[in-house]
């Protein structure tokens, strides 16, 4: 079984579906509740919990570093976030712990899992990666950098002065870029010369790989590897995962106007979710039993986590004025 | 005449400026078959051809390196920020080259090159949706820089731009884009570039601004009508090159002044408009020049208490007018 | 106490602070092996290695961003920019990051960081190499400014920035370097950031300043004492926060206020000293508050003839303050 | 011989060798006088002629396009520039054609030869190239856009960014690197991670190629087909002369701090002058005595282009304040 092979056990597989399924479900709540006016604006990872999962579980989530952008729902869940802590962001609540709802949901950061804080500006934070292991190399530390971005943004200046500079350094930083065929609009064909992030590796000495991002078990084995690489000093590694987006860019996009609907539904067949549950249940590790009980538990989750965000408090208006500086 | 909103009235300009002038084109991220994501581009593309409106790379740098190009050429590149706030990464292009082409090459050069933004906050944008970045730019000699507060004006002012020989940022408030409806002429009229406007005359306090803030003082001075404080509004249009004489002018009337925008206080355009009345008005101030203007914390905050707190709006202002008449 | 260069101040800092705690480390362009391209990291290579004086690629956004990534783990890194007007690149990083990084994240996180840049003009540098940015910077809320204009305050206020808990851009003004020396004690003081100096007391007229422009105030200061007019000198230092006390108290002493800076008048720092003078002070003054600064022109040009023209001098700044003495 | 296999006639070959020798001693004569205290600034093409002289004589100089950098001497020269242009411009004076003596020497810009004005950021250039390159496939032209810049400088973010819009539209641009293994104290390993800049063209889905930059003929080779695909309309070519800087990186620069005297006299023997002159010998297409004659030529016009410098006039002060705008 491919999960054995590659070191997982059989709980971790089933954990790994879990975890997608979590942010799959968180995600779609959010729609809900942004169709009934409850929250102002969603933006998805519907499309990219298989990368996002099978990174993470890629990491040591005791020490490793992770500079998420903002589809990363999976991520940082895997990290230690909870679904109550992305509806508190959701519904902008003081309580939110990346920013006491001061920034827009999927703007993670969170000290408590090394998650740094993260902006709107596409692709900053693959420097900042860049950084913080340049930090963890003068502090002889083993840990490794885990930062993501989409492939429109992966075209900013930024990303390549930074693997640039992790090159230089060989630092173990794991850059990766998720590849769901569009940037709002615009389609691959017209923002990625070449057609592949991947390839783009090489030029700054480094591997750069392609996987299929619908598949959290070759998600897993080229971050893995890229992980092993980093902490045995070998320097960074681009990993480009190729999935969809399954929805619209966000809650303000109308994704009609420039892809067609047939276009969606045929994403929708290789949908990492339905694939890999069939995965789990064709090798026996779920049952429509235990499916169905995750499920539930999940829903019960999602559910808590909702109420408890609705109801929480908004932050007091005089927190504006605070920190700007030191205190 | 036509009753339109803010963003048709920025539509038809380009329109018409494109079916005028050959060597006009558009360029930015989502501008093309989507028509920008807030539509301001929207029909260019059908009526155009994508050669012409150009859905561009996620890359601002390039998208602004690359009308200068063209601009040098000898084409009149209208290049499109999606918000202003990503307008940072460009800004080397901005200030390095577009602004000092013409200077730094004798006259041999030049660069008429017309980069739009949506600025501005109040429509739960958060930090990085919400920015006012004029300021910036309006002491970087070499920029011209417009800022419109209804449909009449963004449409004499974005031709007037367009036609311009040198680089224009053309900052739009996107608050306005849809709230803001008015009377625009089918006629192919421009309005100066330099050139303020009195948008509503009175005899107690003077309140100078631009952008969103201008219907916001102007309700405010509807408000104090009826209370005999009589209000003149002076909308600056454009930043710089600044209207000097209309300033003083307008310090002139009531001997009062009150120095308004959405942007932070410190280091805002105000400062600049406060300095220059109190150096060549002093004698005819009755009071000190007031400012009132955003907080000096980083940028709007995303939950509803917070952005409240932050933005401007007619009650803040008329309290500081009336503040300013019972001096 | 020794007498030294401005540069030797700006080393002899970084070399005790980097003695002093191990988190501190220095990264540029040309800073290790040849120890910066002005001297300033001159040694520091020899004595702390290559790792803490790290020579990085010849990429602005990516010192900046490093730098950032560094502080947020929790080192000090000092980043230089071989000159100011190179500090373009970065600002995205600057602007976007490094100064929204504690308020966005509800101060989870921070951002240590020092950068360090030469500007301003008067040594044949051209358009390029001359210019005085901090203007682009002085509105930005979350970021402090320090521009020394001795090397006694070189020394204090450089440590202070590095052990500041925020980010803080350090102009050096590169005429000073090696023009200006003093005494320097060799003890490890430091200089509060936020605080102004008097550096002359006086009675008719009060020059407000900073960098170089403060030695051309006090040589103008000098050529007027002879005509019997008494010139106060306020020197700035930092620009952000501003030491407001100051400025209103260097008003109150002779009700004649002259704001000087090589930057250029519009939208110069010079705006927001004043505005703040017109509007807290305004029953304090003499005279209207004058602006004396580099022209609205780009940048200084290379031509000794040009260059002259552009930059100010003791006898332009004794000539405005004559003009506000006999006002 | 290969030059005849390249398609380069007998007399284009000897032109090469002595626009190559023009560039040279041009260069050598601004050392001189950079010692004696005449020019400010040297910066030098010494060890890049082979690469701009190649490079030149694949283009069409009556239609194509170049956006250089500031050591291109030798490129300008082919483009219609002359010694006289380049003292000119060293000496700062009113008749300098890049700049009228408003910038340093090296910042080319010529409309006469479609040479576009240049700055002194590094790389912003290779968007403007990109720019132009878009222009004419608007114009449906035909021409091709040469652009330059240091292999430090490649890490820019801008070139990236460029190569990729230019991928994407598969415009004929060609990015030509001059590696010459240092950027200023820099060295290739610490500055380019990989160690090729060519092997950046692939991510991009351009054709990489590193060449031998101190054989011009080699350089043709490689530049030529650019040029050829750039017309096809198959889209950019990345191009990387490898040489080596034979001088200091300026004439404010001491180059024995970061490399040894034998690495630069090891160098010295692969001169490209040198080498070439000997092909040119061993294949009877020169001779001592036109060789001499050359010389001779070469001196006469350099010492005259030095003279009519010299005597040539400053810029009038009052031209610092013009052509902010158009006028
Ligand atoms: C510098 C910058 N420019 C523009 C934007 C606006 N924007 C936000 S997401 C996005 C598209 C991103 O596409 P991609 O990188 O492919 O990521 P995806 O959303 O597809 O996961 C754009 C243009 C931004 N956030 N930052
Ligand atoms: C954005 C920017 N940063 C820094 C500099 C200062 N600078 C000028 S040339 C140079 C080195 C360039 O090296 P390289 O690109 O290899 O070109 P070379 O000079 O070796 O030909 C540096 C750091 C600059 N001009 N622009
Ligand atoms: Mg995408
Ligand atoms: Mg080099």
């Amino acid at each position: 079984m491919k999960h054995r092979e590659l070191g997982l056990t059989d709980e971790q597989a089933i954990s790994m579906y879990r975890y997608m399924t979590l942010a799959r479900r968180t995600d779609e709540r959010t729609w809900l509740l942004n169709r009934a006016g409850k929250i102002p604006f969603v933006i998805s990872c519907q499309g990219h919990e298989a990368a996002q999962i099978g990174a993470g579980f890629a990491l040591d989530t005791e020490k490793d570093w992770l500079c998420p952008y903002y589809r990363d729902m999976g991520l940082v869940m895997v990290m230690g976030q909870t679904a109550q802590d992305y509806l508190l962001s959701s519904f902008a609540k003081a309580e939110d712990p990346n920013s006491g709802g001061r920034q827009m949901p999927g703007h993670f950061g969170d000290h408590r899992y090394r998650i740094l804080t993260g902006s709107s500006p596409v692709t900053t934070q693959m420097v900042h990666a860049t950084g913080i292991a340049y930090a963890g190399k003068l502090d002889k530390k083993d840990f490794v950098v885990l930062t993501t971005c989409g492939e429109g943004s992966a075209n900013q200046g930024d990303l390549h002065e930074a693997m640039n500079f992790a090159g230089v350094h060989k630092l173990p930083v794991i850059f990766m870029v998720q590849n769901n065929q569009y940037a709002i609009s615009v389609p691959l064909e017209k923002q990625v010369a070449g057609g592949s992030i991947a390839a783009r590796g090489a030029g700054y000495g480094m591997p750069g790989v392609s996987v299929d991002g619908n598949d959290p078990l070759e998600v897993y084995r080229a971050v893995k590897e890229a992980v092993e690489r980093g902490r045995r000093g070998e320097g960074p590694t681009l990993v480009e995962t190729i999935s969809y987006r399954l929805v619209p860019h966000s809650s303000d996009d109308d994704d009609r106007t420039y892809r067609s609907r047939e276009e969606v539904e045929e994403a929708k067949k290789k949908d990492s979710l339905f694939q890999y549950r069939q995965y789990l249940l064709d090798h026996g590790l779920l049952t429509e039993e235990s499916d169905a009980q995750i499920e539930a538990e999940i829903k019960k989750e999602v559910d808590a986590a909702t109420d408890y965000a609705e109801k929480a408090a908004y932050p007091d208006p005089s927190e504006t004025y605070k920190y700007v500086f030191a205190e | 005449m036509a009753i339109m909103s803010y963003i048709e009235a920025v539509t038809l300009a380009m329109r018409e400026e494109m079916q005028r002038d050959s060597q006009v084109f558009v360029l930015g991220e989502d501008v093309g078959v989507r028509g920008g994501v807030f539509r301001a581009t929207d029909g260019l593309y059908s009526e155009f051809g994508e050669d012409r409106v150009l859905d561009t790379p996620l890359t601002e740098s390039a998208i602004a390196g690359v009308a200068i190009g063209a601009a040098a050429y000898g084409k009149r590149p209208i290049a499109e920020m999606q918000f202003a706030d990503f307008i940072m990464p460009a800004i080397n292009q901005i200030i390095s080259e577009a602004a000092k082409i013409r200077y730094r090459s004798n006259n041999k050069w030049s660069c008429p090159m017309v980069v739009r933004a949506p600025y501005g906050g109040g429509i739960h944008g958060a930090l990085y949706h919400s920015q006012s970045v004029e300021k910036i730019f309006t002491g970087v000699p070499g920029l011209k820089i417009v800022t419109p507060s209804t449909p009449y004006d963004v449409k004499g002012l974005l031709k007037s731009a367009i036609r311009d020989d040198d680089p224009v940022l053309f900052f739009e408030h996107k608050r306005c884009y849809r709230l803001i409806k008015g009377e625009v002429p089918a006629d192919d009229y421009t309005i100066p570039i330099g050139k303020a406007d009195v948008k509503r005359e009175g005899t107690d306090v003077t309140v100078i601004t631009y952008g969103m803030m201008v219907h916001f003082a102007l309700q405010a001075a509807e408000q104090l009508e009826k209370d005999g404080i009589s209000v003149h509004v002076l909308d600056l249009r454009t930043l710089v090159p600044l209207d000097k004489e209309a300033v003083l002018e307008a310090v002139a009337k009531t001997g009062k002044v009150l120095v308004v925008h959405e942007d932070n206080l410190t280091g805002g355009f105000g400062g600049e408009v406060s300095a220059i009345i109190a150096e060549e008005a002093f004698f005819e101030l009755d009071a000190p020049v007031r400012r009132l203007a955003g907080p000096d914390v980083p940028a709007m905050p995303y939950s509803p208490t917070l952005e409240k707190e932050f933005i401007l709006n007619p009650d803040k202002i008329a309290k500081a007018i009336r503040e300013l008449a019972e001096f």
